[in-house]
């Protein structure tokens, strides 16, 4: 390439890319930043559909930010540390704040709280209220709820053991399920999202094990805990191989690949959304004590640090309106946390969704567990031991009573150094402790 | 005859080894003009009857991605300065003097390769929220910076080793200074060997995730974006294969602007 | 126009003495030829000149000016390198101008002492080439041309023909020296051609190990070599040198069992002592070849005979050692002859054995 | 003339005896490496060997090499590099010698292996996703010809060949075209008749190969060699989009302690431990692949 050539097409680069980052945005803007609508489909909905319609009544644009739960927690700390920061607004588990509160990251939002009921359209549900004070402040606003599901091809229905209630399904159930295709079909098509990205963990600590022993963590190396690993590694053998790899259950759903998943159920939804007429939703299954079920709250708060308070608290009214509630279960299957958006009837593919989980929440074996608490900044290390047990006694083979012992211990050191409290439906004991 | 099947068998094994690296592009550039529906069958069809461009307007429409490729132009561009501003001064005195420590001087820039980009990008977010530095996207180039710098050096080294001294020493008799030497003589010699520095640099940048994820919020690069979608916001089969399209065609076009210099990219630095 | 002074300059690299204090001084409008076999330091030496190098010690006084802390640029030097260092990037026109733009001189005097220096060296038609079009040849008259025009009143030359073949190089030999009779530009010019050095040089300056061994006209090196060394190293075949004894108090010396007289001028020069070990220096052609046994002739014999047209080449053996001898064409000799030797008295130079040092002849030691 | 005065020794004449010009030029590099490379790799060291609180700690060490992926991880990052750096050698050896062999066409066949040169990890991760994914054109080819019905998982622990097969097959060809660029630039530096004499001994195309190419190519290859296992350890978006978390690898699981367990420490000693590995190996490779005097005098 001769030299004037180059230089003009370099100077021209500049050109093209300068101009542009010239311009400047509309007069307010805020930042919100979240490890929610992180999936594509969903990031695009909140841009295009939730903050447009703010937009246009406020005036307000939003520029919104989606991460992964690292660099998140990361800038946030970082920006309370600098104390000076460009985050408005936050939203996020319920799990994080823990970590956030004593970072100094979240302001006590009891005054936005009080704003709210004053204006007496909604009411929250009072359990989310009381478990959002964290560290003696109120952590967060309760935005959004969600909570997982299973959803099943209809021509896996088939299958589905002869008397036995799908809408009341056991763990027994879906092992002779998954059995009954597998022999019918020579494949496996029961499928977790046990890839890097996926929640599997959730399964492991919410669903099944509170589910074969009523705990969480004290009870984690019991003998029903070893006739729980036990069933997994029977359940292993109708499992489709390719679910370490899976994120989103809605994507081998589609494909075919997979045709019973369990997923969060903004996971499943695109599947759901796509063809609705093809899957069924149904709820998670009971194992010998009982149907358990994780709850998963999602919270607002606005950092200490935010450049703009004020704008940042009408969002969260806007969230929190039952209408925008309505909006957002029907658009990306988030639960109200508002009395007033739950009456509301979705449709289609959410519907299906709607029935599972109330199906699920109404169970007469229902058990609702919720996410660890307390573990502050090892908060990370939770999920991981349970997946890390799973991967010792499923994928490597090795003897359940060693490895649970030896989990245990490292749950136990968890607990005991962060000083933290067993997780619903553990009783709440200080700290924890494996027994 | 020997000589003739010889040719022969030369010519099979490239062939081969041709196809094989085009194979694998050919497929995800088919899959790229492969509608979703056409994707997500079974058994699929290798052609798309009729190829379309949904999947890729979709990926072009899907929200952030122009400014996502806009940031990684500007970030690009920025790392492109600064490496040869900074690397070229080093590679020039690498290239003209024998001076002490200039062994250990190269050796500690080779070193630099040692150490993943894991390692850096972890403290400096922390250093750059201090800086002012974070989420700006000079702060991603100053990184990609420290990631080509041992590239720029080695590449411009071996650059101004190709223009003899002697130019710029009769440019120094016939009365320029040593600035005006370089600058007249030694620096327009040389300019086509530092663009192939600046395109090795943009190659390096352009690809590069980790770094770029960490240490941005609104303003991701383009591999940022498409790492989360990807890895961990579980985006469809079809906006990653047309992600994936998306990212390797610029690859194509550097590769072939700097064809003629492929031969001799690493050319002297080993002597 | 201007003198060249090299004052005790010395230039190190790491432990080695590239240049060891020499000290050289440059006549104005002089052809002077830096001579060596490669390492001897000569091109260091007039990289110093030009400012290329720093130096460790001394100075360089161009036309009475101290030049040492000038930018080679500020010395009124131009300097043709030995890779011609033409600018590939630029046409020949522009390499030509190359000086005269950066010296900001006036466009039209530029024109004219382009197509003046263009002329000079007839590549008139080559100005708008780039170098890469050229041969070897017209670069090399591109690189002479760009410093001429510059009108310098130094010009430095690096062995500016190494790089030619042997007729070019014969041919612009010649024009050099055209050239410097023309422009009568002091000139230092670099060589390890020892005939281009005989052929061009006012004076000729040997150089050995960073130091200079001899400066002297042409004919001074050739005849009266100061050293071994410069015999051996000046002159194709160079200086025979035979072994010998001094005899009757410095009258004669004894080479080879025979007995040579010694002219006046030696009797009494320092370092003849009777007795004394000396070696005899011979130019190749300074010898009487005769079949047959004569007074103070030593004898030798045929060993290889080599016709090179103007002359014939012998390779004799003295006493088991070698040694070069130039006859007329139509001599007739057989390998394994028996011939004898008679150096021409005149030509004879004597030199100290351990030192290789050349005794200096009593006129000669005065004339100095 | 002034002879009788002192030697102007410029030394002691106030002028520098360094040449500082090469230090200035350096400098930029220096001071930008130092803040924006030695600070943080300090800052990297100080994490892992650090406790929180302060005091120095082996627990983070601890820690790591008591995880579940540890030895997976150290054992993968090592086999997979075993097995795909001699691949990349010896495709990039042969590519390199049929482009120095300038045969008809060659610049055409260096562009297109070459191409994978400007390919990020996670793209090649991406292409050959959808070479081995389920649905994807293996399956469907295989198909095609009719050798299966329905489409098989390659993807698998289960499988473990196919899954090793599928990230070695992405790495190769992602990464050959750095070697084969590396030994290119080498076998240029050979002069010609190097060859030629050879063929005038008589020597046979193996044994050039052997005794006068690969000799010749020592430098280069080390190189090459110290180049690709470096970037070997630090390879983990290519096995994390093929495998997910199934076959840990070191700089996988750096990322993984940071990103997922959100704990620097641990991570950071994943970093430290493949610094380390990579400095031993790359002194293996200089001590092994010295090039002695006498040969190069040969």
């Amino acid at each position: 390439m001769r030299a004037p050539t180059l230089m003009a097409v370099v100077l021209a680069a500049i050109l093209v890319v300068t101009v542009p980052a010239a311009q400047t945005g509309p007069a307010v803007e805020i930042t919100f930043t979240s490890t929610q609508f992180s999936p594509v489909h969903e990031t695009e909905w909140a841009r295009d559909t939730l903050f447009r319609a703010f937009e246009t009544e406020t005036g307000i644009r939003v520029r919104f930010v989606s991460e992964l739960a690292g660099p998140y927690m990361d800038r946030l700390q970082a920006e309370a540390r600098v104390g000076r920061g460009s985050i408005d607004l936050t939203g996020t588990l319920h799990g994080d704040f823990p970590i956030l509160v004593p970072a100094g990251v979240a302001r006590d939002m009891a005054p936005v709280q009080a704003d709210l009921a004053r204006r007496g359209d909604r009411t929250f549900f009072p359990d989310l209220v009381r478990i959002s004070q964290v560290g003696g402040i109120q952590a967060y606003v309760p935005w959004m709820q969600a909570t997982y599901v299973i959803v099943a091809h209809k021509r896996a229905m088939a299958y589905f053991p002869r008397g036995s209630n799908p809408m009341a399904m056991t763990y027994d159930d879906l092992l002779e399920w998954g059995d009954a295709i597998k022999s019918a079909t020579g494949t496996r098509r029961i499928g977790f999202p046990a890839g890097p990205g996926g929640l599997f963990g959730r399964f492991l600590h919410g669903y099944i094990y509170p589910s074969f022993t009523g705990s969480q963590v004290k009870r984690f190396k019991s003998p029903e805990a070893v006739e729980m690993w036990r069933y997994l590694r029977r359940l292993g053998g109708v499992l489709h191989p390719g679910s370490f790899l899976y994120s989103f259950m809605h994507e081998p759903l589609l494909l075919g690949e997979v045709w019973v998943a369990w997923d969060h159920t903004a996971r499943l939804l695109p599947a759901l959304r796509d063809r609705p007429d093809d899957f069924v939703v149904l709820p998670s299954p009971a194992g010998p004590r009982g149907r358990s079920f994780l709850s998963v709250i999602v919270g607002l708060t606005i950092p200490k640090t935010a450049p703009n308070a004020e704008a940042a608290a009408r969002l969260i009214e806007f969230l929190t309106r039952p209408r925008t509630q309505v909006l957002t279960v029907q658009g990306v299957a988030f639960f109200p946390t508002v009395r007033e958006a739950a009456g509301a009837v979705p449709t289609g593919g959410m519907k299906l969704l709607a029935e599972a989980v109330t199906a699920q929440q109404g169970a007469r074996d229902a058990r609702v567990a919720l996410l660890p608490v307390g573990l502050g900044v090892r908060t990370g290390e939770f999920v991981p031991l349970y997946v890390d047990t799973f991967r010792e006694i499923s994928v490597l083979g090795k003897p359940i009573e060693e490895v649970l012992a030896a989990q245990a211990r490292k749950l136990e050191e968890l607990y005991r150094a962060m000083n933290a409290v067993c997780p619903p439906p553990d009783p709440a004991i200080t700290p924890c402790r494996p027994d | 005859m020997a000589r003739a099947a010889r040719t022969a068998l030369l010519a099979t094994i490239a062939t081969l080894i041709a196809a094989w690296v085009l194979f694998p592009i050919l497929l995800i550039s088919l899959a790229a003009f492969s509608s979703r529906a056409q994707l997500y069958s079974w058994p699929r069809a290798i052609f798309p009857t009729p190829p379309t461009m949904d999947t890729i307007l979709f990926f072009l429409r899907a929200q952030g991605v122009w400014q996502a490729t806009l940031n990684s132009l500007i970030v690009a561009l920025f790392t492109i300065a600064l490496a040869v501003a900074i690397g070229a001064p080093a590679g020039y005195a690498l290239s003209r003097f024998r001076f002490p420590g200039r062994e250990g001087f190269r050796l500690g820039i080779l070193a630099t390769k040692m150490f993943p980009a894991t390692v850096l990008a972890i403290p400096l977010a922390v250093a750059y929220i201090r800086w002012g530095l974070y989420d700006n996207l000079l702060g991603v180039a100053i990184v990609h910076t420290a990631l080509a710098l041992p590239f720029a050096v080695v590449i411009t080294t071996s650059v101004f080793i190709g223009v003899p001294m002697e130019l710029e020493e009769a440019a120094m008799t016939l009365g320029c200074t040593r600035l005006q030497a370089f600058l007249r003589v030694a620096l327009p010699i040389a300019l086509p060997g530092l663009a192939a520095a600046a395109i090795f640099t943009f190659v390096l940048s352009w690809n590069e995730v980790f770094a770029a994820a960490i240490l941005t919020l609104h303003n991701r690069t383009l591999p940022a974006l498409l790492i989360n979608a990807v890895a961990f916001a579980g985006a469809p089969l079809d906006y990653r294969f047309a992600g994936g399209f998306f990212m390797i065609v610029p690859a194509m076009i550097i590769i072939f602007i700097i064809r003629r210099y492929l031969m001799t990219l690493w050319g002297v630095t080993i002597r | 126009m201007a003198t060249v002074l090299l004052d005790r300059v010395t230039k190190r690299f790491g432990r080695v003495r590239a240049v060891d204090g020499v000290t050289l001084e440059v006549r104005d409008g002089e052809f002077m030829v830096l001579l060596g076999p490669s390492g001897c330091g000569k091109t260091t030496a007039l990289r110093c000149v030009a400012g290329l190098e720093r130096m460790d010690a001394g100075r360089i006084v161009i036309g009475g000016e101290d030049v040492t802390d000038r930018q080679p640029g500020r010395r009124g030097i131009a300097m043709v390198f030995q890779s011609y260092a033409v600018f590939p990037h630029m046409t020949v026109r522009d390499n030509i101008t190359f000086g005269l733009r950066i010296r900001k001189t006036p466009a039209e005097e530029t024109r004219q002492r382009t197509l003046q220096a263009a002329e000079l060296l007839q590549i008139g038609e080559l100005l708008d080439r780039y170098p890469a079009q050229l041969s070897g040849g017209q670069r090399q008259r591109v690189a002479v041309a760009r410093a001429i025009v510059m009108q310098p009143e130094v010009l430095l030359m690096d062995e500016p023909l190494s790089n030619l073949d042997a007729l070019l190089r014969l041919q612009m030999r010649a024009e050099l020296k055209r050239l410097h009779r023309e422009t009568r530009a002091t000139t230092v010019y670099v060589t390890h051609d020892q005939v281009e050095a005989l052929s061009l040089g006012d004076r000729i300056a040997v150089m050995r190990s960073g130091a200079i061994v001899q400066c002297d006209t042409p004919s001074a090196i050739y005849n009266r070599p100061a050293s071994t060394f410069v015999g051996g190293f000046i002159g194709s075949p160079p200086m025979n040198f035979f072994g010998g004894t001094v005899e009757e108090g410095g009258r004669s010396v004894r080479v080879a069992g025979t007995v040579l007289g010694l002219e006046e001028r030696w009797a009494g020069a320092e370092g003849i002592r009777a007795g004394g070990e000396v070696l005899v220096g011979v130019r190749p052609e300074a010898f009487e070849v005769t079949t047959e046994t004569r007074a103070g002739a030593f004898p030798a014999v045929v060993v290889v005979i080599e016709p090179l047209g103007g002359t014939t080449l012998l390779t004799v053996s003295v006493d088991g050692e070698t040694a070069k001898v130039t006859v007329a064409p139509d001599t007739d000799h057989d390998p394994g002859q028996r011939v004898w030797l008679r150096p021409l008295p005149d030509r004879l130079r004597l030199m100290e054995p351990g030192s290789g040092r050349a005794v200096i002849p009593t006129q000669e030691g005065a004339r100095r | 003339m002034a002879a009788a005065d002192e030697v102007p020794d410029l030394a002691r004449a106030g002028r520098p005896r360094i040449e500082w010009l090469p230090y200035l030029l350096l400098a930029p590099s220096l001071v930008f490496l130092g803040v924006f490379f030695a600070y943080p790799l300090v800052q990297a060291f100080g994490l892992s060997f650090l406790r929180p609180e302060g005091g120095l700690t082996a627990e983070h060490f601890q820690r790591m090499l008591g995880d579940t992926y540890f030895r997976g991880a150290i054992t993968n990052s090592l086999l997979l590099t075993a097995i795909v750096v001699p691949i990349q050698v010896a495709i990039g050896l042969v590519i390199a010698l049929l482009v120095n062999s300038r045969f008809r066409g060659h610049l055409w066949f260096l562009y297109i292996c070459a191409i994978p040169l400007a390919i990020s990890d996670l793209a090649a991760g991406l292409i050959w996703l959808s070479v081995f994914t389920e649905r994807g054109y293996l399956n469907t080819l295989l198909h095609m010809v009719g050798a299966v019905r329905e489409p098989l998982t390659y993807l698998s622990a289960e499988q473990p060949v196919w899954l090793y097969g599928a990230i070695i097959a992405a790495e190769v060809w992602r990464a050959t075209a750095i070697v084969m660029i590396i030994l290119l630039a080498g076998l240029q530096l050979i002069p010609r008749d190097y060859f030629e004499t050879a063929d005038v001994f008589g020597a046979g195309g193996w044994r050039k190969l052997w005794h006068v190419t690969l000799p010749l190519l020592r430098p280069s290859l080390q190189t090459a060699l110290i180049i690709r296992t470096i970037l070997a350890f630090q390879l983990f978006a290519t096995v994390i989009t093929l495998s997910g978390r199934q076959v840990p690898v070191l700089a996988g699981e750096a990322y993984f302690w940071y990103g997922l367990y959100r704990n620097p420490h641990v991570a950071s000693a994943y970093a430290v431990l493949i610094m380390g590995v990579s400095v031993v190996i790359t002194w293996v490779y200089l001590r092994a692949l010295r090039t002695r005097e006498e040969e190069v005098a040969g």
